[in-house]
């Protein structure tokens, strides 16, 4: 879950880190009336959960309470990068002597922490990375090491913090790994550290993402205001749709409607129909032993999208079980009607069982399966994946 | 032979008792996996397919000589549960759930490593070796003994894997799915080089996907590798940076777009795949 | 720092180690007001830093309001010990049905912590330990490591906590061990951990042992309302004095005040002046480089002691300078003056520039240094003791 | 010889720019101890008695070959100077402040003992070399280069028990203050072990005190020692349970009183002295 700004300072506070003093308003008017309390030039920082919102506009300068109103008001007209802007951070202008870079994050590839920092901030650090990697300090911990003091000095001399701050430097490269460690974060970034006009160091911004599987352990951030959040850009109104339903899919512009299994073959599918010539129109999830609710939701995704030509259906049973994958088919079948011709194939745990409810069903009522190609173990997915193709080119070319 | 586990294996399921616990007890003891006890703490004494469950592994050692061990406990457990196993001596660990907490894996990884045990998971469906050992949840109508290893980031890219070896007649030595969270017990470098080990794996199918930091670490051990390697990477057609449901799969910076993994992978001497149908062709061109 | 039954229950609960519901009095009345809000038969236990309380008649039951506060005016008068009951816990009484030991101590000789569990509990766990240590469950860890769950299951099991509770058991267990470490506990303990009439755990009593030297480190202990203190029992008149002077001292009883540097040669001296057939009146530490100020109070306690028949004095300067201790000395002789023969010897660091001081004061003031017997390096230390046995058997013969 | 240090250890001082850092820098100098530079956070760049000071220990290291380090810094600093002296390579650290925390000098252990570093305190008067270093605030009028080595507790006792040595003419290799503290980075039977294994010690003095654990992990090295050694214990006469002072002075249930450590000593092999005049007349009985 990546954090706002004004939310990841909340945390820095937590852990001694400084951070200059802000307000956070959610209208032109509260703007407005902050920037009235402030009695220097105020930066408006809109709270967006993207990076590279300074080149998208989303900052801007003020120099009064009028002024900074009539900012605000554009700024919360403004979309970066697919995000709305709901609130806007309030803080004094800071003249700045020089930025540094500070973060730490993961290592998965050799399970560590990484404390990364930089004497060069402000500035996009993976470009720095590349292009002067002796810009770049590094310093690798395991899970259950401490961040210790003079490790911190270390890091804090090696980016070039004035020596008479080297003591405020290391603290604060101690509270963010402390925070790292105590908030399972993925990510805590402080870019640009700032040193200022009167030789303080301050976190200017704040970048932080935790993992989501270990919110249950920090019940806490809701008592600081936090609350669990998606990380959502802009979404379609079908993504909107899927997310209250809690199916992971995604809009992808072909003509291909994908029904699958797990979200391996999921991403692979999508591969296979581009690879036989043909653009699928979405990437969903079915999640592991969904439900025939879900898998009738899933499809009605699919049957209701003006777009989708044609539906590609792959259920491979290992948790799930082909005998529910099929009733959730007839469920939608029965309650909504199919629309589209779809092509599938079910194997794996229990696939025959599957196969006999399509059959049972079909005999019952013939017409309900007038669309539905149904294989079982026999077809290789190849086929599948070509003879969807070849449907959507069909009704397609026919459309046109 | 087979890796990791094979038809002597003894093991052991923790969380026994709950309903995806006993549900695959009976499926795994099904196709003659040596299923020989498990544990659920405060139940202790209870009997699960005839098999009795304990509170501690350390109990369930000690009783049942149990030396594999399989998890189905809900993802906060999984932490303690599976340094339980390694420190009662386990040497092969099975992580089912998916979602564990990145930071609890790094602790698994450190407790396995300073124990020379293997852990596999979180979100794997397990590790199959056909006509011996069902360790997990995969479906058996899949997979035949044969001469092919598959380690697999995703479960149903290892069903599909399978399905093509078996029915092409290559069938499988073990198929081992490395789970598809985002920090996983092992990674494809390490499977890799114990199916080089193997005398009777005559190839490796490995099939990452885009995202992820694991396929980029087995270009070393594949250069090493005399048994040859076939790999395919999902996702080469997908948008970077889109998320695609396994947590694991959103692109890390530079690393970890499909094609670029796969680029490594074939100039470390991989032979690349695109569909499964290519798998089956390669391996006979390599003489397999 | 030794914490009292309601204190150590007050950290217990932070860490769900469930205890009973209780009151805390301080007065008579007080008892007999929380009384009067509880429904069952009562016990009253005396709140004092020492164990053994329930042997010493320290516990007593009551049946209603009027009858406790008959028993508390009672145990308000005890001395336990040599401690005084300032406030009585007040508690349910239980129905108990098995008596368990738990603790969590220092392994020092091994540098770790040690989980000890028994199921024979509400006794001597020594006593058990010397007679069947085939009942004691003894588990060892690092100080980095934690104490996970099936360790806490395996420690519930050996002792005999019900099947149905081993649960319950374990969390006791990790919440013992994690108090621990949290607060840089010495000892927690609970004696006994029981089992009630309705199947429930609960911490019936509380000792906990924190490490005085880490105490800056948990500030929230004041929030607590849990006060620093010292570990006090009865003292004397003198060892209040020099309590309040912060000076570590004992009365010991014998005619021999002992005036000596670090407290390795301090607790040495005594058995010195033993070997050499006297016997010493105190045990003092002047601490590391004591002030001038200092050394004469210590001077004082011993001089205004009338079981001091001599005083033996002896400094070896180390991280203390022997001219620092010799204006102490002359500090002490010009404002009190000294009325017991004293023999010392200074040596170590400074010790000719203390010497010369002393000559220098003697010339101007021969009168102040009558009682004084000072030798440097060139006299053993044994001779010093051997001296002051006769200057002590010579006065105390002659006052007899 | 001599053990732990000696005139070629290059020394450093963390907390060279404090009071006690200072003073003791000076005199240590003045000794003819081989102070390299020192440390002190924030403070980097500054001179001490013409040594420099560093923010760090791995920058004091580099620049000056520090190979010991002398603590002298606020208890609540210790811990973390002591590990990053030993992450920096250091293998003899000397800890003079008191009262440190005793889970803190658990993690100092640890530390020590991965990394095969020695550390000594906390509340130690330090280590003598005589002739050679001063590590420490010992005085140095009390010690003579010869052939006894001395461990002990207290700092008082080791004044009295060198001057004694000096005094008879024995002399000393080198003496060891393990410390006041009740738990201590080094145990006797560590240092009496690094004794047996220097030619130039003849025999061992050794001399505890009520209360603490340290004496009684010693029997089984003593038991293996060809080097006599010669015993002393402070507090025989000493009521038991009542506070000396020495946190580490409380005795701890049935371990730890003063004849009982004596006698174990005794039992082991070792010479009980009781007055520090016993000391030469025990090693001229032993021909020492």
């Amino acid at each position: 879950m990546r954090l706002y700004e004004f939310e990841g300072k909340g945390l820095f506070k937590k852990f001694r880190i400084p951070v200059a003093e802000s307000y956070l308003a959610r209208t032109p008017d509260e703007v407005y009336e902050a920037v009235g309390r402030m009695s220097t030039r105020v930066v408006l920082k809109s709270q967006v959960l993207i990076g590279g919102r300074g080149k998208a506009g989303g900052i801007k300068f003020a120099g009064g309470a009028n002024e900074a109103r009539t900012v605000a008001r554009e700024l919360f007209k403004l979309k970066i990068r697919g995000y709305k802007v709901d609130s806007i951070l309030l803080e004094p202008m800071l003249e700045i002597k020089q930025e540094y870079y500070l973060g730490v994050t993961l290592d998965r590839a050799n399970y560590k922490l990484v404390v990364i920092a930089s004497g060069e901030g402000g500035v996009d650090i993976e470009e720095t990375a590349e292009k002067h990697p002796e810009k770049i300090v590094r310093k690798s911990f395991s899970i259950h090491e401490d961040l210790y003091t003079f490790d911190a000095l270390d890091i804090a001399k090696k980016i070039g913090i004035p020596q008479e701050l080297i003591k405020d430097g290391a603290a604060i490269v101690q509270g963010l790994y402390k925070m790292f460690k105590a908030y399972d974060a993925k990510l805590v970034e402080i870019n640009p550290l700032v040193l200022t006009g009167d030789n303080k160091l301050l976190a200017a911004d704040a970048r932080v993402s935790l993992d989501d599987d270990a919110l249950f352990r920090h019940p806490d951030l809701k008592e600081m205001d936090i609350e669990m959040r998606h990380e959502e850009g802009e979404m379609t109104p079908r993504e909107k749709q899927a997310t209250e339903w809690g199916i992971p899919y995604l809009d992808l512009g072909g003509d291909i409607g994908m029904f699958p299994g797990g979200a391996g073959f999921g991403i692979m599918g999508n591969d296979f129909i581009s690879y036989f010539g043909g653009k699928v129109a979405n990437f969903m999830d079915s999640g592991g032993g969904p439900s025939p609710e879900r898998i009738a939701k899933m499809l009605v995704l699919l049957d209701e999208n003006p777009n989708v030509a044609a539906i590609f259906g792959a259920r491979f049973g290992g948790i799930s079980r082909c005998d529910d994958f099929a009733k959730g088919v007839i469920m939608f079948l029965k309650d909504h009607g199919l629309s589209k011709p779809m092509v599938m194939r079910m194997t794996g745990n229990m696939w025959q069982e599957g196969v006999r409810l399509f059959e049972e069903e079909k005999e019952k009522n013939p017409e309900l399966f007038k669309n539905v190609e149904a294989h079982g173990i026999e077809t290789p997915i190849e086929e599948i994946s070509k003879r969807a193709v070849e449907l959507a080119k069909a009704r397609s070319g026919g459309a046109k | 032979m087979a890796i990791l586990c094979d038809k002597n294996s003894k093991v052991m399921v923790q969380g026994i008792t709950g309903g995806a616990g006993k549900f695959h007890t009976e499926r795994m003891l099904e196709y003659g996996t040596r299923i020989v006890g498990g544990t659920s703490p405060g139940k202790g004494g209870q009997f699960v397919c005839e098999k009795p469950a304990f509170d501690t592994v350390a109990e369930c050692v000690e009783q049942t000589g149990a030396d594999v061990s399989i998890i189905f406990l809900p993802a906060r457990f999984v932490k303690e549960a599976t340094i339980e196993a390694i420190r009662a001596g386990i040497k092969f660990v099975v992580v089912v759930p998916e979602h564990i907490p990145i930071h609890d894996m790094l602790h698994v990884r450190e407790d396995a490593v300073k124990a020379g045990a293997t852990v596999i998971g979180g979100n794997t469906a397990g590790v199959m070796t056909p006509g011996e050992v069902n360790l997990g949840i995969m479906p058996d109508i899949a997979f035949a003994p044969g001469r092919v290893g598959t380690v697999s980031r995703s479960g149903s890219i290892t069903y599909y894997v399978a399905d093509t070896l078996t029915r092409t007649g290559y069938g499988e030595t073990t198929c081992v799915g490395l789970g598809g969270d985002p920090v996983l017990g092992s990674t494809f470098d390490e499977i890799l080089w114990k199916f080089e080990e193997d005398d009777k794996t005559k190839a490796v199918v490995m099939c990452g996907e885009i995202g992820g930091v694991y396929e980029e670490r087995a270009t070393d051990t594949i250069t090493k590798m005399k048994t040859p390697v076939l790999a395919m990477i999902g996702g080469i057609t997908a948008p970077p940076g889109k998320r695609m449901g396994h947590a694991g799969a959103i692109v890390e910076g530079k690393m970890g777009t499909a094609q670029e993994k796969l680029d490594m992978l074939t100039e470390a001497g991989a032979h690349p795949c695109r569909t499964f149908l290519d798998i089956p062709e390669t391996l006979k061109k390599l003489g397999v």
